[in-house]
């Protein structure tokens, strides 16, 4: 496996994980293109095929990172090119006002990222993969379990933090 | 005028301190004439030629970034402009690759450090001279200052290589904004097929028999052609052209007369400037004969004659999709 | 926790996933998840005897949901959405965990790391799948007539097909002939049999095939619908005559005054009228009025045209018409276009007189062409001596489209015989590699090194005219290394012929859109599978043929015309079409009406009713994308199989070795007081 | 000479060291370089054969060869290359490579840019007058005398400065050099 | 022992708007004296924390509880009140979601009390005094409830069986819920007493196909009374609040500022606004995107204002190292508050 304590030793021997939505038309195909191409990326990313990046909900971005995830790898088809006209040009809005809010929030910009590639762009799509794990792995883990923790006494064992 | 209004951060080069002074001169007295303000980086050193990049590299590009980050603390746009086409080719060249390349950016600077200097790679933008002339002041305005008209004389544009290649947006084998520069002066440009080729470079110190052949090969082409001049924007390119032309004649049994001229010498004749504040006279291969051309009425036919026959052919235009009748 | 009993099948793949994700262990792992009843490994489970065995899990152990860890789901979902249909489950409780392409092949240097991705992402379709729900197909009747976009080889042989068994075709061709560049060319190789002579029968028939109606000088602007039932826009420029009344007898354009020159037929070599026919075999046999260059319509005067009409067919007031049609399948033929040499300056294209183009060279050996098929230079008079040839111009080149144009080479050598034969010049011929697969292709070859043709290997570096040696005056100078001997040649020619590249049409990625289809890298459309569907895209009932899916030869384009009319028959055969029922719907009970939804479809199906003031989902026009069901800020909008549910489970599926423990989920609801 | 199978040497160090340089694996063995170059003629080598020659393993007559020498830097190679290799680069790491190999075709070929390099280290400016002699000097002591004749001429005219500039911060210069020369013997070479 | 139901009151971090709210139901607080034995209830009855933990587990019947868990204290208690309670309750914003208190969420306990003692301009504490847990004089040890670094919602302490939304709830909805107790027709656990609907639902104003150019702050534009807030730029968080106030706040010509929390089954409030308004944005380049975002400064302090703190995220992302919160990542991170930073 991978060494990631390079970028950033408070990785030890884990390796980061990347939550993807991938766009049915476009990006999941330039995946399997990458796959079918036998180009190689870091085993980083887990993807997620949704028919449209129109239908990433912010939450399913906030869900990722609050679960334990990384960062957020949102792709799809290049602007203009979206198999329903303008789904992409929608996730392009929703993720420049999810990373404002999320970096008041103390969230890297660079942990939720939108990026396209055609079907035919499994190079792209590798690279894309390659650029955000190098970036998220110098950013260190999002480490959110550890964040809400309550180190006060008087918790009880089974209550929720 | 772009947004530079103007002002631009000016990097001579070493030879415009020596052998290319005429350069230097005809380079002030012409951006003076068109409102250009050149600030001089302060302690500016050699762009290392293309000599250094074969000794060590990374050395070299840290010669090239020392003037980059130089340039970056000199006041006015953050547009950096050289008229010799090797120390623009290695400052644009060193510019380019330490934003496209990571590890070479990181070293350099780290290298930078040991001088207390820093470059943010990319932060300025390199250009030749001849780029800002064409394209920041542009043909018209130059065309407003035109009092004497180059009519009559015939000129060679040579751009050589470094201002086109490897990546500079223009043609990178069959520029013309030289040209178009020389028409708006009033000149008449001859086709010249070997503008972009090599003038030798280094070969006359490595091999002067290469050397030598490279020089004559533009000769000939700039002589068949008709050429009273040969226009050039680069330092190198004028002294192999001059000052070994006559060795070219000698070695080829040939008759070269051509004088070699920089671009910014013949805009300040154009401008009604008198040769002397040019820097004329410096060139090993006078050009009197050349500026005697000018002013003549009509230059004789010495192209090749076109043949207009109703069973030619349509020719495809240069530029754009269109065609053209022959 | 859910009562659902979920199979996971593991694939190997032969060694495609085996030989890198551990599937053992997957496999082993995958049956210790909660809620799954079966987990097995087996060697192919797209195999009949991999797919029996889902269907007897199915019946025997109860299963009520299937994942299956193999490939892509755009490559086997409908396989195995068929054989849990087969065991009586509903094919949309299958889930597919694709481990291959997204996980052996690419993370082939760290197997660990693979095996381990390969457990997140199965344990993500398990948990996905306990959230789907059975869905039904949409059904619709297929339109059985079909829109053939395009009308060069590939395209007349597509429409000659279909209409031939029995259907209706629309051909739609852009320029005012079909016929496609096939219709510029003289001879074809390797047989050197004449372009016009297999040519103008099939236009010919198309013509008067009673199936088939011909639209020229058309553009399709706009396509609606689906599979079956698709809505076309089609815009009939107008030819400003009168199709009823024009018998195509020419007086027109013989008496045209306005000459122009002809970039499309003849390439820029030739010229034609401002009302023209573009060539004499065109199909149909009606001229058009260029307005650009007709001197009617530039000053008001002339009409030279209309006076010597005889049946008063010229009508310079015709306008554009804008036609809608149905039809049920569509095929593109686009065809391609040619590269501009200007692109590459070194070999001196619009610069040097005789450097011309593989296309102007076709035109020039045509026998009905500009110079009645005679090999001249661009004087049009002087016969060459020598001629060179150089090979992938705009073809294998970073710098400008880096695929093999495939049809060059060929027509390259056709070129070296056509000048032997007609000027008896010196031909030599600049390649990287000859390149003449495919059947008799090589003898050709053979008989053009016979012929004594000179064969250089190495890309010709550019061409000159500045003459350097002796002998050089006056000509072009062909500079190359001759890679055999390891030496520069400087080579001089009266003649340079560019091989220019086939390249996708200038509005390919522009028409791929409108079309809802997806173009490559380089700009050709792209079809379903490029070994298994090479004539399919991935919107259904939308087919590709000829060169606008890549570079290819005549045959070629003959075939997947051909193989278009299959798949288009054979959807007409079934008589009608199951939809994907992946649909918006809106709670209309807990819609507040705030309107957000409402402008973000992009075909409309989001209709706000006032009078309730709640917005509502047109399910026949909704296409699934999901927008409206991620905007929806009371989260009241559904998008079915791709749920909030399915995919939050499928989030925490995919982080089941991370997440954070214990998150607490709340709140039931109660009506107010 | 036979040559076998591959196994990692110049080859890889001079794509390695080579900004972009990677792509020389993607060499088509066109000869477009070749046909390109202006000097080509007088190569031993075309910078095609030369790439054959150091994917073949052959490395001292790769280090050996005046190809690199004789390159003129005027780029036409790289920017017509189809696989956009950068070729001329390429030259400059091989020149690098001859020199610290020792291996090179002439000495005076790398002695030339050695002295250049030496002003450029003294002073921070080249000094065309003091390189023309000393070069000239050194390694064509006969032919100085007519070349003398180019110097007085460009004397004449006031083009050759017979003392030469000096940068004032030569110190910083210096600094910057020894740092850089330190990284690059540190990680050999540039990226 | 008395016959009557007994019910217990109390203000953890809150305002105490809470408490008034109780009050609010008027008339009808004489009912709930006379339905229900009071036998805690801090702020209007003398009762102590020793009398409640003198009870029975489960013997008082409901507990109205008010404010986020802020302190060692606020938990202490929600501790007990669970145990001695059969029905807690959830009451207001507070303890449902945490509400202005949980925007502490924001930044941290090192940082709150660099501010409050040390960095805020009215501050005078030359010595750099702060409030610590355990403090040694003469005369013994002196205890503060330990100030938390997180602010945590009632139901992230303790289980919690209903849910009073509002800032503060509206009179009739804690009637509802006193009722439902009252007549023992109690809901299933865990619910909240409220619409399942939007604010937009009871909301007057007329709606149109929303496209967002620019926002406008309230005292840059006077907003036209009868058309949608938002429609012309005004941010109103109607469309993804909870409704139940009788759209208040947009009646008056304010933006619906959010505190009846998200709508029923939505757990993050603040990604569907992010959703909502970022999907209604008219630009398509990054750059117009960004210039109309620039018009919408602290899109989190607008999104999640009320719900910081149940939202799923909870607060800020900052990354505790050697038992400290570092803000390693803040240098990185644009658009922060920089009083935030270290």
């Amino acid at each position: 496996m991978a060494d990631y304590s390079q970028f950033n030793p408070a990785w030890g021997d884990r390796a980061p994980v990347i939550i993807g939505f991938l766009c049915n038309w476009c990006s999941y195909r330039a995946a399997d293109l990458a796959g079918t191409s036998r180009f190689g990326y870091p085993a980083t990313l887990r993807d997620i095929r949704i028919m449209c990046t129109g239908r990433l909900d912010p939450t399913f971005v906030v869900k990722a990172l609050r679960e334990g995830a990384d960062g957020v790898l949102v792709m799809g088809c290049h602007p203009g090119q979206c198999h329903y006209e303008e789904g992409n040009y929608k996730a392009m809005r929703r993720i420049a006002l999810l990373q404002r809010t999320l970096a008041q929030l103390g969230v890297h910009p660079d942990r939720v990222q939108l990026a396209w590639a055609s079907a035919a762009q499994g190079g792209i799509f590798t690279e894309t993969v390659k650029e955000m794990t190098e970036k998220v792995a110098r950013l260190g883990p999002m480490q959110w379990r550890d964040n809400l923790e309550e180190t006060a006494p008087h918790q009880e064992e089974g209550v929720p933090l | 005028m772009t947004a530079s209004n103007g002002a631009y951060v000016y990097y001579p080069g070493c030879s415009l301190q020596a052998s290319a002074h005429a350069y230097d001169i005809s380079t002030k007295r012409v951006a003076e004439r068109l409102n250009l303000t050149f600030n001089e980086i302060d302690d500016w050193n050699c762009c290392g030629a293309t000599e250094f990049f074969s000794i060590n590299a990374l050395p070299a590009y840290s010669l090239v970034a020392r003037n980059l980050a130089l340039a970056a603390q000199t006041g006015g746009a953050p547009e950096l402009v050289a008229p010799c086409s090797a120390c623009y080719l290695n400052l644009r060249k060193t510019n380019d690759y330490m934003a496209k390349y990571k590890k070479l950016n990181q070293q350099v600077n780290q290298a930078l450090a040991a001088g207390n200097l820093h470059y943010n790679a990319g932060s300025l933008r390199v250009r030749h001279l001849l780029d800002i002339v064409v394209q920041d002041v542009g043909y018209e305005k130059i065309g407003a200052e035109v009092t004497r008209s180059l009519q009559g004389m015939r000129v060679a544009p040579y751009y050589g290589c470094l201002i086109v290649r490897p990546d500079t947006g223009y043609n990178t084998e069959y520029p013309t904004h030289l040209d178009k520069l020389m028409t708006t002066l009033g000149a008449t440009v001859i086709d010249f097929p070997m503008k972009t080729h090599c003038c030798g470079g280094h070969m006359t110190q490595i091999s002067e028999a290469v050397a030598y052949e490279l020089i004559r090969r533009i000769l000939k082409n700039a002589a068949d052609y008709g050429a009273d001049a040969i226009v050039t924007l680069c330092p190198m390119c004028q002294l192999n052209l001059d000052v070994y032309q006559g060795q070219v004649n000698r070695t080829f049994g040939t008759d070269f007369n051509i004088p070699i001229l920089y671009f910014t010498q013949l805009m300040g004749i154009a401008f009604g400037m008198t040769p002397q504040e040019l820097g004329f006279g410096s060139e090993v291969v006078s050009a009197d004969r050349a500026l005697a051309q000018i002013g003549r009425e009509e230059p004789e036919e010495r192209e090749r004659p076109k043949r207009k026959d109703k069973q030619a052919l349509p020719m495809p235009a240069l530029n754009g999709g269109g065609r053209s009748e022959s | 926790m859910s009562e659902e009993k979920v199979g996971v099948y593991v694939c190997h793949c032969g060694h495609n996933i085996a030989g890198t994700v551990n599937v053992e262990e997957v496999s082993e792992w995958a049956g210790q998840l909660p809620n799954v009843a079966v987990a097995k490994d087996y060697k192919f489970m797209c195999s009949s005897l991999g797919q029996e065995m889902v269907e007897e899990d199915i019946k025997k152990e109860g299963l009520t949901r299937v994942v299956v860890a193999a490939c892509s789901p755009h490559m086997h979902e409908p396989t195995f959405r068929g054989a849990c249909q087969r065991a009586g489950m509903n094919p949309y409780l299958f889930e597919m965990a694709n481990i291959r392409e997204h996980a052996s092949w690419v993370h082939q240097d760290d197997k660990p790391a693979a095996t381990e991705k390969a457990k997140a992402i199965i344990s993500g379709a398990v948990r996905r799948s306990l959230e789907l729900a059975p869905l039904e197909p949409f059904r619709a009747p297929i339109n059985k007539t079909t829109l053939v976009v395009g009308g060069g080889i590939a395209g007349i042989n597509a429409a000659l097909e279909i209409a031939g068994a029995g259907y209706k075709v629309l051909l739609v061709e852009r320029e005012p002939s079909i016929g496609g560049h096939m219709a510029q060319f003289d001879k074809t190789f390797p047989t050197l049999d004449c372009a016009a002579c297999i040519l103008t029968p099939k236009m010919f028939d198309v013509g008067n095939s009673p199936n088939i109606e011909l639209l020229t000088y058309s553009e399709v602007e706009q396509v609606d619908g689906y599979v079956g039932n698709f809505t076309v826009r089609i815009r009939k420029r107008a030819r400003k005559i009168d199709t009823t009344l024009c018998t195509g007898c020419g007086d027109c354009w013989e008496r045209c005054p306005a000459k122009v020159i002809d970039d499309v037929y003849e390439s820029g070599l030739g010229y034609r009228t401002a009302v023209y026919r573009p060539f004499p075999q065109a199909v149909p046999k009606y001229p058009v009025i260029d307005t650009e260059s007709c001197i009617y319509f530039k000053n008001g005067r002339c009409k030279a045209c209309e006076k010597f009409c005889p049946t008063g067919a010229i009508k310079f007031d015709q306008e554009d018409e804008v036609v809608v049609v149905n039809v049920g399948n569509i095929v593109l033929a686009t065809g391609y276009d040619v590269f501009d040499a200007r692109r590459i300056p070194a070999y001196g294209y619009g610069r040097l007189a005789n450097v011309f183009t593989s296309m102007e060279f076709e035109r020039m050996t045509n026998a009905s062409g500009p110079t009645d098929g005679k090999v001249v230079l661009r004087d049009g008079v002087t016969a060459p001596e020598t001629v060179a040839i150089i090979h992938c111009v705009g073809s294998r080149d970073k710098n400008t489209n880096v695929y093999c144009s495939a049809t060059c080479c060929m027509a390259a050598l056709k070129f070296a015989h056509l000048v032997k034969e007609k000027t008896n010049a010196q031909v030599y011929n600049f390649y990287i590699d000859m390149r003449t697969a495919f059947k008799d292709y090589e003898l050709f070859y053979t008989r053009l090194l016979e012929e004594g043709t000179h064969f250089i290997r190495g890309r010709a570096a550019e061409v000159t005219d500045a003459a350097r040696l002796p002998g050089e005056e006056g000509k072009l100078i062909v500079q190359a290394e001759d890679t055999l001997i390891g030496k520069q040649r400087r080579v001089p020619v009266d003649m340079v012929i560019l091989m220019v590249a086939m390249e996708p049409r200038a509005d390919a990625s522009e028409v791929a859109h409108r079309f809802g289809i997806g173009c490559s890298d380089a700009g050709f459309f792209t079809e379903r599978h490029p070994k298994l569907d090479p004539v399919a895209t991935m919107t259904e009932g939308i087919f590709i043929a000829g060169t606008c899916q890549g570079p290819k030869d005549i045959p070629a384009s003959v075939s997947q015309g051909e193989a278009t009319a299959a798949r288009v028959l054979g959807l007409i055969g079934k008589g009608e079409v199951q939809i994907e029922p992946v649909r918006a719907q809106i709670d209309e009970d807990r819609c507040s009406g705030c309107r957000i939804c409402n402008n973000l479809c992009p075909y409309n199906a989001i209709d706000f009713i006032a009078e309730k003031g709640v917005s509502r989902v047109n399910p026949a026009q909704c296409k699934g994308c999901g927008t409206c069901v991620a905007a929806c800020p009371s989260q009241v909008i559904t998008g079915q199989h791709y749920t909030y549910d399915s995919i939050m489970s499928q989030i925490e599926g995919l982080l089941y070795d991370v997440r954070s423990p214990n998150e607490k989920v709340r709140v039931v609801e109660m009506e107010p007081a | 000479m036979l040559y076998t199978s591959r196994k990692p040497g110049l080859y890889e160090q001079i794509m390695a060291e080579t900004p972009g340089g990677d792509v020389l694996m993607t060499c088509l063995q066109c000869g477009t370089c070749g046909g390109s170059c202006p000097s080509g003629a007088d190569m031993d080598a075309t910078p095609r054969r030369l790439f054959a020659m150091l994917m073949a393993d052959m490395d001292e007559a790769v280090l050996e060869s005046n190809t690199p020498w004789y390159c003129v830097s005027c780029y036409y190679c790289t920017v017509r290359c189809p696989q956009a290799i950068p070729i001329t680069d390429l030259m400059y790491t091989l020149k690098q490579k001859a020199i610290a190999a020792g291996k090179y075709h002439k000495e005076a070929h790398a002695d030339f840019s050695g002295s250049f390099v030496g002003y450029i280290e003294q002073y921070g400016r080249s000094f065309e007058f003091g390189l023309a002699t000393r070069f000239q000097l050194t390694h064509h002591p006969l032919k100085t005398l007519s070349k003398g004749g180019l110097g007085f001429d460009m004397l004449r005219r006031g083009r050759l400065n017979t003392t030469p500039d000096r940068i004032r911060n030569m110190p910083q210069l210096t600094a910057i050099l020894n740092e850089a020369k330190r990284l690059a013997a540190q990680h050999g070479g540039a990226p | 022992m008395s016959a009557k139901p007994k019910l217990a009151v109390y203000w953890a971090s809150s305002c105490g708007g809470c408490e008034i709210a109780i009050l609010a139901i008027h008339e009808k607080i004489l009912d709930v004296a006379a339905a229900f034995d009071l036998v805690f209830w801090p702020c209007v009855l003398d009762f102590k924390k020793a009398d409640v933990a003198a009870m029975a587990d489960g013997e008082i019947d409901v507990t109205l509880f008010n404010g986020a868990i802020r302190t060692e204290e606020n938990a202490e208690m929600a501790h007990l009140l669970r145990k001695k309670s059969k029905v807690l309750v959830a009451y207001g914003s507070c303890a449902m979601e945490g509400c202005i208190p949980g925007l502490a969420n924001f930044a941290d306990r090192k940082h709150m009390m660099q501010y409050i003692y040390h960095d805020a301009p009215t501050v005078d504490n030359p010595e750099g005094v702060e409030p610590q847990p355990q403090t040694t004089v003469p005369e013994g040890t002196l205890t503060l409830p330990a100030y938390w670094d997180t602010v945590k919602t009632l139901d992230q302490v303790v289980p919690v069986d209903y849910y009073l939304p509002g800032c503060p709830p509206e009179a009739k909805w804690t009637q509802a819920a006193v009722e439902a107790i009252m007549s023992g027709q109690l809901p299933p656990p865990g619910s909240v007493i409220g619409m399942d609907v939007t604010v937009c639902d009871e909301c007057p104003r007329e709606r149109e196909e929303k496209k967002i150019k620019r926002f406008y702050r309230p005292q840059e534009i006077i907003p036209d009374p009868n058309k949608c807030l938002l429609d012309q730029g005004l941010l109103c968080m109607g469309i993804a609040t909870r409704a139940g106030c009788g759209a208040l706040c947009p009646s008056v010509n304010m933006g619906c500022r959010g505190c009846y929390g998200p709508n029923v089954d939505v757990v993050d409030g603040g990604a569907r606004m992010i959703s909502a308004i970022g999907s209604v944005i008219d630009a398509k380049t990054p750059e117009e995107i960004d210039a109309v975002l620039d018009t919408l400064p602290d899109p989190a302090g607008y999104f999640y204002r009320f719900g910081l703190a149940h939202s799923m995220l909870r607060r800020t992302a900052l990354v505790r190292e050697n038992g400290d919160r570092r803000a390693q990542p803040l240098e990185e991170v644009p658009h922060l508050d920089p009083k935030l930073k270290t």
